[in-house]
């Protein structure tokens, strides 16, 4: 972890080619505008899209690469009380036992 | 201050604007503790209402809104603005630069906005006073928040909010503070157990708190432009503002008691005078109370209309999150072993919080069993059971921290007989109040309620002839410390000759807190 | 004060000391009761010897190594894996079995046999009103056939209620827009208290309804004299006028307290606050429920209690009806 | 090229540096978790009201989307050119970056004018405002409800972020930063980062799947 790291201007170039060139990719795939259509799979593919577009910009743009464990270790730890919380959610809603009005 | 204890952060600058305007963490430390002193007895005064009336069944002197507010104001303000911010911002900004060799805390500006912010969030919150109040019970459940209930409602929830961003920038401070300026050889298994206590705090503090101020937020956006999340009307799902409001409000529970557990480590180790017992064991178990504690709010909801498989898998987690707390008893109890017990007030209290925080404990399994918490669930059997381990953890450890630090932060030792005169009556007063309520619970007296069958009468009286001698003692404990503060004889550097570093500076430590460098060369506690 | 103080703490002893039944619990009325106290009470127990044992191990600490001198030497004994580990199985063990414990019942306690009895419980702003399938509705109170499984679906009309049957250790929530169910197996007759065990604004205490284990015949025969089994809606109007009406209004136009209902139907009613309405099903049915919206020029506001929970549905139609047949 | 000297309880510049910097980490940890509870309430409601929320997907135009998705990601880039050329003391710059990711910013937020004032026009307000009568599922109100607040809490955002770029380029002016001291400038970017983060997954989430 070198705490000045100067990312070279190339890196930055290529990391914003790459992140165009993936919005580029995530809007054609989209259902509104070619109607390619997977079904619950769009939604897979765009958040996979996106999370590629998110890590690069964590990565590069914010320096994640040369930060030091301890700031890495709590981005993550968001994102896992996220996922957690969202799971255990779904866990209860989708077991929920669904009754109808008897009279 | 007479000049007996020569130049110190006290008296190196004059004037209120000197203390409102400082940066040195151990006198914003001496602001929260005024500012929560103001705020528990105001809570209190609310609790004293509420068991008066509760005195004897029937309508005594409040109407039944007039009793909701007061049952609402009573939680909001305790867990709010007392417990949250409680021994983290008093005695962990005081305390925690000393104790790892810092000069301050990495943030001294934060520090002194987070002090703003819980004053700002807490005004707020004190404006519904003298707007209709609110009556929703501090859980603020929708729909019954969202839709019918008073309009001082939102005063309450944004305050509420401030003071979360006030408890998240404390919690961002600790965790840097205790990354960045640990002193030059404490490595992170030499820190003493109160800083670990603060750390599993803080990674609480940072994760949890903006689950409930986005929850906040909505429940404002549901009465403002009725947004329909929470309401069942608009199609909106009431128990999801139910899971999102327990996500956060368990994890406090542990942030609440988690440094008082700290403290509680450092008065046993310091008047057994004897190395902790599984110095590992409790730093593990801390951090593993933390974590587990995120993954266990469902045990709130068993008879929500949760899914009966959610409630399954919550009990079963929950069960996970009950063995640290065991471990870290059994290790201060063997901390006791052979051991050179001195019985000061500290301790008294360190025992009292065993005692209490054991109840407090077992019958927390109850309520995570499934079918037992099916008839516990939402009656005096739960009040009780967070008291125990609310004013019986947090306040307890709170009191055993404030007199075992006293003579370092005034230089000045509380008066021992008034001390122990005054646990006396908050340890007997506390039993006395809570736990006929356990019985109350078992008899199925739901709570929240304003008026009750005859026949739990007279557990009610008994529990308000506690509350009043609890309350007494409590005021008691602080005119003790506010003498010591003013008349106390001059109480030295080291009076417990205790070996962590807040006791190798002078008490109260100057304004830079050390004079030389700190080295560390060994674990905290080695009285060997 | 303290005769009342020493009252209280010798019924606490005693109702330790002689109850057969588990301790401090009403007594329990369904098979399942008596299962989950027998689970409480082990907790209760296991408890209860832990804290004692801890207690006592302190005490003794305590007394045994209490600071001779100033500088007592005391042993570094940082830490003893084993012991460790045995005090982390222990509490483990025992925390799981008691979970497998309550599971178990806790399956028993969620899934009720199919054929029970299904009542409709609907909660609202403080009262409880049972609805059975044969059209039978009753407030705040209910009756259900002894040894016989009762299921409740519970549903609310406004706020999160959560009906609790202490005698039989369960309780659900009635969520507003959703559906749950809580069933019971009463299986001694006897009346039984219902409260509503989730905060639900002022009146939360006073959502008390009682229910009424009878036997089978008792049962058919209170469900058979619905009071408004059969008649015309006008009719129950009329039933109802009779019990909770007549004593403020009339049936023809003369004014009592309230005004007279004789050929109210139709007509245009000037308000205290100078507007005006057309009497029709909306304001009869706001003038029943929230009296105090719309009072008539002449007639004192607030004297009308709100009839809110007291009514049922069925009967404030039938009123309805009623006051249109006295259309002279 | 005023020299700044750190703060007294830190050992050097470097050690505030890294200090201060994980205290900005922490801060973002708790924007995250913010917006990802929107995210997650979304994400229920959208599987419990999949008509009501294709439905509302229609009216968002994916190109005013996808333009200002193209318009963060430029300004994520020139505010890490701020940064870069902060660290390389060319003050002249980095002040030029700055500016440009003010503009940009300033172009999301006019986007986002339009769009807003496209859905008032139509009356698709959030929650009990909501008079959009030709609306097929009854509860649309719900769709423009968590439309408005995860959209309207993100633009607050960009405002806010708007305006510490603009204190932080005024320092930069005044030539506070230099290779040895440009903290602030680091905040800043990583707050920006975090937000264009957000944007990344609210694009396809509300305008793509639909």
């Amino acid at each position: 972890m070198d705490l000045h790291h100067i990312t070279p201007i190339k890196t930055y170039i290529k990391v914003l080619a790459l992140l165009l060139f993936l919005t580029f990719i995530t809007v054609i795939v989209a259902k509104p505008v070619s109607g390619f259509d997977l079904g619950h799979l769009n939604t897979f593919v765009a958040f996979a899209i996106a999370t590629v577009k998110a890590v690069a910009v964590g990565l590069i743009f914010m320096g994640l690469k040369h930060e030091n464990k301890v700031s890495r270790n709590y981005f993550i730890s968001a994102i896992l009380v996220l996922l957690v919380l969202f799971s255990f959610l779904a866990f209860d809603i989708a077991t929920r036992e669904v009754l109808v009005n008897p009279l | 201050m007479s000049d007996l204890l020569g130049k110190n952060y006290i008296n190196c600058e004059k004037g209120l604007w000197s203390w409102l305007t400082t940066l040195d963490h151990k006198r914003i430390g001496i602001m929260y503790l005024i500012a929560i002193v103001f705020f528990a007895f105001l809570g209190a005064v609310f609790s004293l209402i509420l068991r008066y009336e509760l005195f004897s069944a029937g309508k005594d002197f409040l109407t039944a809104l007039q009793y909701n507010k007061v049952m609402t104001y009573h939680g909001a303000i305790m867990t709010f603005m007392v417990l949250v911010p409680g021994i983290p911002a008093v005695l962990g900004n005081i305390l925690l630069p000393l104790q790892i060799g810092a000069k301050d805390v990495a943030f001294p500006r934060l520090n002194l906005l987070s002090w703003y912010l819980l004053i700002l969030g807490a005004a707020i919150a004190i404006i519904s006073l003298f707007t209709t109040g609110v009556d929703t019970g501090w859980t603020f459940y929708a729909p019954y928040s969202t839709g019918s209930a008073q309009s001082g409602t939102i005063f309450v929830v944004l305050g509420a909010f401030v003071m979360g961003l006030a408890s998240i920038l404390t919690g961002l401070n600790f965790i840097a503070t205790i990354h960045q300026l640990r002193a030059k050889g404490m490595t992170f298994m030499r820190m003493p157990l109160f800083v670990w206590g603060l750390y599993a705090t803080s990674i609480i503090q940072i994760v949890a708190t903006p689950v409930v101020g986005i929850t906040l937020l909505l429940l404002v956006a549901e009465r403002v432009l009725g947004v329909g999340v929470f309401d069942p009307k608009l199609g909106g799902d009431p128990i999801l503002f139910q899971h999102f409001f327990w996500f956060y409000s368990h994890p406090v529970v542990y942030l609440m008691v988690l440094p008082g557990m700290g403290v509680i480590s450092e008065v046993v180790t310091a008047f057994s005078k004897k190395v902790i017992f599984g110095y590992k064991a409790i730093v593990y178990a801390s951090v593993a109370i933390a974590g587990v504690g995120f993954l266990v709010w469902g045990h709130h909801m068993f008879v929500s209309g949760q899914s009966d498989w959610a409630g399954v898998l919550f009990s079963f987690i929950t069960m996970f999150v009950g063995i640290p707390t065991a471990v870290k008893i059994f290790n201060w109890m063997t901390t006791l072993y052979k051991g050179s017990i001195e019985f000061r007030t500290p301790l008294l209290f360190a025992l009292g919080f065993l005692f209490v925080f054991a109840i407090g404990g077992l019958t927390g399994l109850f309520l995570a069993t499934l079918s037992t918490d099916m008839h516990f669930h939402d009656t005096y059997f739960v009040v009780a059971h967070f008291h125990y381990t609310m004013v019986g953890g947090a306040v307890m450890a709170v009191f055993a921290g404030l007199f075992y630090w006293w003579p370092k932060i005034c230089g000045r030792m509380y008066n021992e007989l008034q001390g122990q005169i005054g646990f006396a009556f908050v340890f007997i007063g506390f039993n006395v109040t809570f736990f006929p309520q356990f019985i109350l619970g078992a008899m199925g007296m739901p709570r929240r309620y304003f008026d009750y069958l005859p026949e739990f009468e007279h557990l009610h009286a008994v529990s308000t002839v506690g509350s009043t001698i609890v309350n007494t003692g409590m005021v008691i404990l602080f005119v003790v410390l506010y003498r010591a503060w003013k008349y106390g004889e001059i109480a030295g550097d080291n009076p417990w000759n205790a070996t962590t570093l807040e006791w190798q500076t002078t008490s109260p430590p100057p304004h830079e807190n050390f004079t030389k460098e700190m080295k560390v060369t060994g674990g905290p506690y080695d009285y060997a | 004060m303290f005769r009342l103080f020493f009252i209280s703490i010798f019924s606490l002893f005693s109702q330790l000391a002689y109850s057969k039944k588990s301790v401090f619990m009403p007594p329990e009325a369904s098979v399942y009761a008596r299962d989950a106290d027998q689970l409480y009470s082990f907790i209760l127990n296991v408890s209860a010897v832990a804290f004692v044992l801890i207690i006592l191990i302190i005490a003794y600490f305590g007394i045994k190594y209490r600071r001779k001198t100033l500088n007592d030497k005391t042993p570094n004994m940082s830490h003893n894996f084993a012991l460790e580990v045995v005090w982390t199985i222990i509490p483990a063990l025992i925390f799981f079995f008691m979970f497998g414990w309550g599971w178990k019942l806790w399956n028993q306690a969620r899934h009720s046999p199919n054929g029970a009895l299904e009542i409709f419980a609907e909660g609202q702003k403080w009262s409880w009103s049972f609805n059975y399938k044969s059209g039978r509705t009753s407030t705040n109170v209910v009756y259900v056939p002894v040894n016989k499984p009762v299921k409740f679906i519970l549903s609310s009309k406004d706020v999160i209620h959560s009906l609790f049957l202490p005698a039989f250790r369960k309780k659900q929530d009635a969520v507003p827009g959703r559906y749950t169910s809580l069933w019971i197996q009463p299986n001694k007759e006897g009346e039984y208290y219902i409260f509503c065990a989730e905060f639900c604004g002022t009146g939360h205490s006073e959502m008390i309804a009682k229910l009424k284990v009878v036997s089978f015949k008792e049962y058919a025969k209170w469900l058979s004299n619905d009071p408004y089994k059969g008649l015309s809606l006008s009719a129950i109007g009329k039933k109802t006028f009779k019990t909770s009406c007549v004593a403020c209004h009339s049936s023809d136009s003369t004014r009592k307290i309230g005004p007279g209902f004789g050929g109210l139907w139709g007509s245009t009613k000037q308000f205290t606050n100078n507007k005006s309405a057309l009497v029709d099903e909306t304001y009869i049915r706001e003038s029943i429920l929230n009296p105090n919206a719309k009072i008539v020029k002449g007639f004192p506001k607030g004297v009308m209690p709100t009839f809110k929970g007291q009514l049922s549905e069925k009967q404030i139609r039938g009123l309805v009806e009623y006051i249109k047949d006295l259309k002279e | 090229m005023t020299m700044r000297k750190h703060a007294h309880h830190f050992k050097d510049g470097d050690h505030e540096f890294s200090a201060s910097k994980m205290g900005v980490w922490l801060f973002l940890c708790t924007e995250i978790v913010m917006f990802g509870v929107l995210f997650v309430a979304y994400f229920l409601y959208h599987n419990q009201y999949p008509e009501t929320f294709a439905e509302g997907a229609k009216f968002l135009d994916w190109r005013l989307g996808a333009l200002n998705t193209v318009v963060l990601l430029f300004s994520s880039f020139t505010m890490a050119l701020g940064i870069h050329f902060c660290q390389k003391n060319d003050s002249k710059k980095a002040v030029l970056n700055l500016a440009l990711t003010l503009i940009l910013g300033a172009v999301f937020m006019i986007v986002k004018y339009y769009e807003y004032s496209h859905k008032f026009h139509l009356g698709l307000y959030p929650g009990k405002f909501f008079s959009y009568e030709a609306a097929e599922s009854v509860n649309l109100a719900m769709y423009f409800s968590f439309y408005f607040l995860m959209t309207g809490l993100h633009g607050l955002h960009i405002l806010i972020g708007m305006g510490v770029i603009t204190w932080v380029l005024i320092r930069a002016r005044r030539g506070e930063f230099n290779s040895k001291y440009y903290t602030p400038v680091e905040g800043v970017g990583l707050f920006w980062h975090v937000i264009d983060l957000i944007w990344i997954y609210l694009f396809p989430l509300l305008y793509l799947v639909g």
